[in-house]
């Protein structure tokens, strides 16, 4: 097994990384940007480093300096987590390379799958079905005739894109050059590329994605599928696993055509196949992620499958946990709600500040992964996740309901976050009723909701006596002698016997 | 002590007496409440006529932020003093009529696509930061002039810099 | 289905059923001594009422009171919890005679269980093996006549007992007199019944209990085994489902007697029946707790059943949502162990205090059950249960590594607690073999540990630290200007950018 | 500045400077860290030689309870000059014998099986107080005689009360 793993990675996901060896035995080694000295995975790992400062060009995507670390400290492999170097073929190999075990796929699929047109004429020649599009590294001029022939609405796509950056969706022919233009200014910031390319719109189609699981002896299995389908600028706000919209037979249909894709490229540690899934049921390829998915825990909520474990154990060089296909089974339901450092209440505009409040919610078939502390400040310089919350139940409706029961206790002052739109979607009954689309939010679905009249008051009635107690404190600086605050309410004198 | 509390356009009258126990009214109706801050933190606890109420309440000057199960409400609370103070201001200071488009958090200029003396129309595009590995468009809230510019593309800003002015 | 429950109860227990409650659309009522205005379940619940000073006797023991509130306040129910009036007959009687629904068992069935002797008598009747034992309510005259011919080591409990109230163990007749005057007294204090019998001590046994659950409609299942060997003066400290002496075929033995002990009372709701377990696989009746018990959680986390929404169906008059015993199946295994405000350091001596940090592990298949919050006082009125850690994984040595993490994860400062002894004991060899009985504690295990040096050093160097810290500002004082505590660490210029 | 810092029987001296870059050394080993305070808290991050501990450190005069991996250690740190006054005190003021029982925590006196003047022995059960629904018995620490009883059967006491003496 592996000894010593060095975690490329900051926030949720290196901290889930840092539990993941730590329940093997496994010794963890952190990274951390000036930003991040106080983050739990650093607290927690056993060992830990310091890479650079707070911008992830200077910390977290340096890949020479992480490999530098990681043969300095004694270390025997590196996980990458999701995002910065995850799908980068480049350092995958270099890792491989200065003599450490890559914790991921293979440097060819990653490349192969992360140029996204590369990776359809892959899956074409397979027979696997597509969304139609145009080739890639066209000009402006000639993805504009293209466009036209395909039909609108169309989708501008990154080349070497992922997480919905440099993507833009484009309703008629007008829009299109300015789109153009900022995916591939977007394109550029993030990875490097400007390159872009077109494919058609698929209306009223479902998010729905496979995950994989191979190993280097050759197996390769599928976890069934997760829905991905409430997302809001091609990011995924809420998943879960099952989708309501497969059944028995078409998971096995796309378990087996998600599981070709993969022995297309030799895949083996984790991965996930992403599809479209249209109303009359078939399915297209969309790409694949050539790595662990935030999403991933709704899959291991339902199959009972740890998917980091497997992918140490696999990358280790043994065989992964299970033999066969049917030795997976699905129990349950589990959803997740991203929640994000950005405000429902204003188009979702990224939020920063201190946390100043951070109490998780916990109880049956509540699990929370985050990498967040109190008094942690929220900078700018990374992506806007918080914490994911994940709940599961016997059914889809259980599920539904332990999420507003786990959002409602959620204490998280601060930053503005994403709990209030989760809130509002446990409530939405379109989506109770599990009638999903990747345009839910566009078409059926408003942030603004009446409040209760009670809790209205409430509020009212609890600002006003913080704002009471102030004026008598602000009065008091001058009077000196004990605030009559400490007076208030009936009990505070036998309070007082306890303290 | 009588206040005025504001949400959204409701307004409420509260009055607060606190000689022996506090009493609470609002809007001339008597409630039975408990108020208790949970030491130490922003967290309250309010018991309104037995209803249970876990409050996180976050300040800055008169307007408070509320968060009641998930759900934030901003309350604006004047007390009869500063209201009629605020009704003097408002009604000799009046309306300059000039935005400032402020960045709400620090970022990077990614694009200003408008000029000095340009008209613009309501949501169009003044300023484009990049924040948390996303880009945001700001939009003009309504028809005007930009009267001025004062970042430019690369310029890495800091939260509640003023970007660009409408008038 | 129920509309409004008033849960009897505090702590994690009023909690748990806060959220079973939430997560089925009940609205809930707390009820409150003067010690837990602020306890989380005053916050979550819908409404909350204050009942009285914290001693029990003046709050939680006042069944009249609560039932006033409960009818003023509009509820339909009441859930007892566990302890103060969960297993009061009397009250669970003046409960329904005053028109509320009361979620738990049936009063005749408390009533007989209740009675430890009386509930021998009944089982007996139904052929079900008893440990050898004296009838109840004898004097000590006969008592310790009674001793000589059973032979020692014997018990002496309590007949109106529970929880290791009033229980005491006897090696020797010279202790007998003594054990029983305590033993008395503790019976007294707890249930104001001073009676206690006699039972033979069965040596190197497992303390092994089947859960129950039945509804009203005369449907009763099992669901599968709990064990809870690893006991402290008869207090379960560990609890883990399944167990790992119990196999498919003595499981359904086991369950079988414990369903037919709960017909011989015409059972309803959740219910749990106890066992010694004997090195030959042979099983003894040990007693039946009619109440919701402390330990549910690890059978919920493996059997995917959630007892406390089953108990709440069940009381509205449903059947539970199993039809028969072969819906039950039990995956992976759970394992939960008891935070309590005790010193492990010095023979588990309770401890009391503020809780100054109270920051809960979480991730993949982790629960915390509790009912506390930061700046809290653990006061001397009421037990000593901070909160139930439960971790769940594939197999029980995935489950003790993920507890092993979970309790180094886990920050609680303030009062002394027992989580130094529950790693201590997931690292003990034999408990990781299994081998499990209930003089475990006094037979194999040590709290000393000889900690390895680095932590020492890491200990030493810190408090060192924060002495010269302490020092400095104390000069500063002085001095006034800048802390140069703040100038240390190499990075706090660029942190500052961050603030 | 140089400080001893005693756990369990173990001694370390350890050294610490802070012109500049702070510098700590124990035993005369030089250490590479890098120490943390979490702000408002009692938590604080230590990296030892790239090792990473998680710390919450309480303290009372010069004893330090620090957690770390939920294990807890109580280190007894004092400077050179403490140190000397400590030894000196020691030495003039000797032991003089008598060991108080004190209450650990609130609770109610159940029992008081011995009287003053009484001759006990190790072990020997002083007081049992009740608290968290549980009966604890101390027990006396040595041989001795029970020079001062301080509490009755059915007393409530507080924490840090002084039960029993023995001399």
């Amino acid at each position: 097994m592996l000894k010593k793993v060095l975690i490329a990675n900051r926030g949720e996901i290196a901290m889930r990384v840092v539990r993941g060896c730590a329940e093997l035995g496994i010794e963890t080694v952190a990274v951390y940007s000036d930003a991040d000295r106080l983050a739990p995975n650093v607290l927690h790992a056993d060992e830990a480093y310091h890479i650079g400062n707070p911008p992830a060009s200077e910390s977290y995507l340096c890949g020479d300096k992480i490999i530098e670390v990681a043969l300095a400290c004694g270390a025997d492999s590196i996980h990458p987590g999701y995002g910065f170097l995850a799908e980068n073929a480049g350092f995958a190999q270099a890792v491989m390379d200065a003599g450490l075990i890559w914790i991921g796929p293979p440097p060819h699929a990653i490349r192969v799958m992360g140029d996204k047109v590369m990776a359809r004429e892959i899956v074409a020649k397979a027979g696997i079905p597509l969304i139609p599009g145009s080739p890639k590294g066209l000009s402006d001029v000639d993805l504009i005739t293209t466009a036209s022939e395909i039909g609108y609405p169309i989708l501008v796509k990154a080349a070497a894109g992922g997480g919905g950056k440099g993507m833009r969706i484009v309703q008629e022919s007008e829009e299109l050059p300015n789109a153009l233009k900022t995916a591939r200014s977007e394109s550029k910031a993030a990875f490097g590329d400007d390159r872009v390319y077109l494919e058609k719109v698929i209306e009223g189609a479902r998010h729905i994605e496979i995950q994989i699981l191979g190993d280097m002896q050759g197996n390769i299995i599928h976890l069934g599928e997760r829905e991905c389908s409430i997302q809001r600028r091609h990011q995924k706000l809420i998943e879960e696993c099952p989708s309501h919209a497969v059944n028995e037979d078409l998971r096995r249909q796309m378990g087996e055509v998600a599981v070709q894709v993969a022995k297309s490229v030799n895949y083996h540690s984790a991965g996930t196949v992403e599809f479209l899934l249209d109303r009359f049921g078939d399915f297209y390829f969309l790409e694949m992620n050539t790595r662990l998915q935030v999403e991933h825990p709704v899959t291991e909520m339902v199959t009972g499958v740890d998917i980091v474990k497997e992918m140490l154990r696999i990358a280790s060089g043994r065989r992964m946990s299970y033999n066969s296909q049917d030795e997976i089974t699905m129990k349950g339901w589990a959803i997740e709600c991203r929640i994000l450092a950005e405000d429902p209440y204003t188009n979702f505009m990224p939020s920063i500040g201190k946390i100043t409040t951070f109490e998780i919610p916990s109880g049956n078939g509540v699990r929370v992964d985050s990498g967040v502390y109190v008094n942690q400040k929220i900078t700018p310089y990374y992506d806007s996740l918080i914490a994911k919350l994940i709940t599961s139940g016997e059914n889809r409706p259980q599920a539904i309901l332990r999420m507003r029961r786990a959002l409602e206790e959620f204490r998280l002052a601060g930053p503005k976050t994403t709990i209030p739109f989760h809130i509002r979607m446990m409530n939405h009954a379109r989506f109770q009723s599990g009638k999903l689309d990747t345009n839910f939010l566009e078409n059926h679905f408003e942030m603004e909701e009446k409040p209760s009249l009670d809790r209205i008051k409430a509020a009212v009635i609890a600002a006003t006596l913080v704002a009471h107690r102030r004026n008598k404190e602000a009065i008091l600086l001058h009077q000196r002698g004990p605030s009559p605050w400490r007076l208030y309410g009936r009990r505070e004198a036998l309070n007082r016997r306890l303290r | 002590m009588k206040y005025i509390a504001i949400i959204d356009d409701q307004k409420f009258v509260v009055a607060v007496t606190d000689e022996g126990i506090m009493t609470v009214s609002v809007d001339d109706k008597q409630c039975e409440i408990d108020f208790q801050h949970v030491p130490d933190t922003r967290l309250y606890s309010l018991l309104l006529n037995g209803k249970s109420y876990d409050l996180d309440i976050d300040h800055d000057e008169d307007t408070f932020n509320v968060m009641l199960d998930g759900i934030r409400y901003e309350v604006e609370v004047q007390d009869e003093r500063t209201r009629r103070l605020a009704t003097l201001r408002g009604s000799i200071g009046g309306s300059i009529g000039e935005i400032l488009i402020k960045a709400p958090m620090p970022g990077v200029v990614v694009e200003v696509p408008v000029k000095v003396g340009q008209q613009v129309s309501q949501d169009e595009t003044v300023i484009i930061l990049e924040s948390m590995k996303m880009q945001n468009e700001f939009k003009s809230p309504k028809d005007g002039l930009v009267s001025s510019v004062r970042v430019s593309e690369g310029d890495a800003i800091d939260q509640k810099t003023i970007m660009v002015t409408i008038s």
